[in-house]
């Protein structure tokens, strides 16, 4: 059942050194101040998951709390290459990074399968790529009925997922709405799930059909608002792309990204402080 | 009107996609076209992204395959899974519409390591929907700035199969759909010889010749018997194509359609 | 892409002898007046599939247009048995009906199965039941990571999947809400799809990621009003359970079952007409 | 307050469903017995129907499984398929609440035939969800009249698994959930024993005999050393009962909880 927590919390108690952890969004919603919590707390040793690993996981990257990624697709939405990414699968810094490799389609279905508690997931895929060379967790198998040969991949099963919605309400069931990417299943396949939200409301007041995570799979509220800068929420504020192209600066060289690291996030006490610290750093640049 | 090199690539690679068809679109380049042809030609193409969006009809490029935008003017939005597995892997994308960052004579794409994969020289962002897309889609489209080191003689990675080693290899695999039919760069068009696959110039841009075509390539590319010339961008197309960048730049405070997934 | 046709020429149109056809619904929405134009057509040798077939197939296997049937549950919600199923499965009447029995956990991934163009189904289910005893297209396989036995079972690929939705736009496409059942799967699933619908609108105006079937994956939409009766559609009317109730009298009796027919289905020119003579012959009762 | 054998079923069922538990509710009588719960000890339990409904409140009891009140009052209402895969599968379910047309010692349940099932006597509905449901909830209750009929020495069909053949069966076929937990008849209450799983009577309900519940039996049927009588229902018990009941009538013009799925 939902606790109402703080991040700081949620983090401290549901995030653990080693953890297989999925903060998901594709584009949208990106849950950036859980990104940084963990950060602030230094976790160490985790199994990243994500299809799309963007700013908030160079920033884990390369603040050394990750030891491997599965992943799909890796790169500065819109911009380019996330540098600490590249630095540590190109040089190793700041540690050696693993590394497994899929696609897209692949990643949906193993959400979907670690959703639906199997063990692996089965697509029409890779035929003629050269990722099943170097990703033995890609395997082919043949249909029991038509003998067609089609891969499968072991399911996600995170230990927790971390995702930022727009609404919960206070019985702790969650609203989310736009581009919903894998976001419900990616929580539905998780053991332990955390979700940051814009605002916590009496009634979700939710059209039919909508995409609910009922509280019974949601371990933590924690209200953020703005929790998803600099990425998107649909209905509440737009994406901040000035700080996508800056962070492009920032990340490609060690010294900048440990010192504005440090400033922003290890100086400060949470999402909302490291908003204003930037704010100020932007307002002093203009 | 006179036109840029981006700019007939832009539109040549429009011209491809047909109305009606249903079009899984990469972002950046892939979009700005399949965009321009929504504009242009092709006011019933359903345009899909792998956010989720089926249907959209943005008026601004967007930024990401996951904009807003995507979502507010499509026909409705799905979760991401239901894209690849009900609607790629389903069978019911007619076009997809490919960028890259390497790419060899059978077409095939490497958008994920330059250099050896454990120790690279440059690390790419890697497959994103790409092999499944040049697997399943019935056919597709490729668009890239074409120079000696994205049209390479040798990939070093493999990540989505165009013609694979030429020939029925595609057949032979039991890939479902036909794979690249064209791409189109800056200077040409190049389509895969009917029988060999062997991507061959059809038709040069206007002002470009085989050398500069020759030396953009990293293979001795061959040019077909009856080579053509580009039409130009009409001024419909160019006056589309521009205001579409210009609400774009306003909206965004860039050009959109630029580098990443 | 999306034709606007009568149901008479959808179904003319689209739907063979032979045919499988799913028409699904989950006692909501449940394509009836669809179902009464197959059997005015005379179709023959149809496959049905469906998880939970209730009147309309009682009817059409009454009818000897089906011989074969995939299905879960087979029964009148809320009342009792199917008098016609039983009757073609005890008895043979009126002519043989093979089953192809699942459960519904199978019969529902079988259809995700279908939408994703996979061969097959991969799911936790049957053990210690004696369902796969009797049928050999439920099968078991074993992971190749962690070497757990599955069962799997054929995708369901319908020739033609009829649904009934609230509202389609002048476009094509097909909005529905309320309680979905499998009817999205069922509609993905298959190679062509007729949708009857209560109103044709100028827009949708649908919520964020509401459950609609775009336009590409429509063939036919048929504008029929009360085409669900007489199950509901959720926003537009009720269930209408006496019509349930005399129905387990009515297909009790072969030959009341037949003058039923005649009189109500074959004798009426389509479902309008359907609806006048049954509220005339229920003011009679009265 | 005097009462029925049919209200102290429907009220002794309902106790067994604790407070906050995901439920699976079957139509009929489990959904009767797990909608008092929730109007009575377990206001924050989560009924989920197959059909799509999550956190139902219905007001009046659905004639079916798929009713629009369930998804008007729901927290959620998603495709059937989410709701076998993620949340049955899923290992969300804490209880799996079922009826069925017949049952052995070990409660496994028959729902398929009677008689061969190639020549079948009576063709029942069928399986719907009870497979797995009895499978994969973490516990099964089961809600049935006794009669001879229906409590067999023998299944036509074992169509969802409870004990199977007793001991550590469901163990050995490595069965996620522990299975069925207790029967609640019109007579009584059995539970499986712990070690060989028969079902064993623990609980009579006042008025009732030994006799009555072997008379009622087609096994010889065991009765717990520590026989007991189930506790009367409660006045409010009864009134939350019969106030849901009476509004189901003047809704439907029928009692509802009726067969059928």
């Amino acid at each position: 059942m939902t606790e109402f927590v703080t991040l700081r919390e949620a983090v401290a108690g549901l995030i653990h050194d080693g953890d297989c952890v999925a903060m998901e969004g594709f584009t949208h919603l990106i849950p950036s101040a859980a990104g940084h919590e963990v950060i602030r707390q230094g976790r160490k040793d985790l199994y990243l998951v994500r299809m799309t690993p963007d700013l908030i996981y160079d920033q884990l990257i390369g603040s050394g709390c990750v030891s491997r990624l599965r992943f799909s697709w890796g790169g500065n939405p819109g911009v380019g290459s996330l540098h600490r990414l590249r630095d540590a699968v190109e040089r190793g810094w700041p540690g050696p990074l693993a590394l497994e490799e899929h696609g897209h389609a692949d990643m949906a279905n193993a959400y979907v399968a670690g959703a639906a508690n199997l063990p692996f997931s089965v697509l029409r895929g890779y035929q003629g790529s050269d990722l099943p060379r170097y990703n033995t967790n890609i395997r082919f198998i043949r249909c029991p009925f038509t003998d067609e040969e089609l891969a499968v991949s072991p399911a996600i099963r995170p230990d927790v997922t971390v995702i930022h919605a727009q609404k919960a309400d206070r019985r702790g069931n969650v609203l989310l709405w736009g581009i919903l990417g894998v976001q419900k299943e990616a929580a539905m396949a998780a053991k332990r799930v955390i979700v940051t939200v814009e605002e916590i409301v009496d009634s979700l007041d939710a059209p039919p059909n909508a995409c609910i995570l009922p509280r019974v799979v949601v371990n933590a509220v924690c209200l953020q608002p703005g929790g998803a800068f600099p990425s998107y929420a649909h209905g509440y504020y737009a994406r901040d792309n000035r700080y996508y192209i800056a962070w492009d600066e920032i990340a490609r060289d060690r010294e900048t990204f440990k010192a504005w690291m440090q400033k922003h996030v290890h100086n400060t006490a949470d999402f909302n402080e490291f908003r204003r610290v930037l704010a100020e750093t932007a307002g002093a640049a203009a | 009107m006179s036109y840029t090199t981006n700019e007939i690539m832009t539109v040549a690679a429009a011209r491809r996609l047909p109305d009606g068809a249903v079009c899984f679109v990469g972002i950046g380049l892939p979009s700005t076209a399949a965009n321009l042809a929504r504009l242009t030609h092709a006011p019933d193409v359903t345009l899909i992204y792998e956010s989720g969006p089926i249907g959209a009809r943005p008026d601004v490029l967007p930024l990401s395959i996951g904009d807003g935008e995507l979502a507010e003017t499509a026909d409705t939005v799905v979760p991401t899974p239901e894209i690849f597995r009900y609607w790629l892997q389903g069978g019911r994308v007619d076009v997809g519409f490919l960028g890259t960052a390497q790419i060899d004579r059978f077409a095939n794409l490497n958008t994920t390591v330059i250099g050896p994969y454990d120790k690279p020289k440059v690390r790419l962002p890697g497959a994103g929907g790409a092999p499944e897309i040049a697997s399943n889609a019935r056919e597709v489209l490729i668009i890239v700035k074409q120079t000696a080191r994205s049209f390479v003689a040798k990939l070093d990675f493999v990540t989505s199969a165009g013609h694979l080693d030429g020939g029925d290899a595609r057949a032979r695999l039991k890939l479902p759909g036909k794979g690249p039919v064209a791409v189109i760069t800056d200077l040409c068009i190049m389509e895969p010889d009917p029988v060999s696959r062997e991507l061959t110039v059809v038709s040069l841009h206007e002002g470009i010749t085989r050398e500069q075509v020759t030396a953009a390539t990293g293979w001795p590319v061959r040019f077909a018997d009856s080579l053509g010339t580009t039409p130009a961008p009409t001024d419909h197309e160019l006056q589309v194509l521009r205001a579409l960048q210009q609400r774009t730049a306003l909206a965004h405070g860039t050009a959109g359609g630029g580098g990443g997934d």
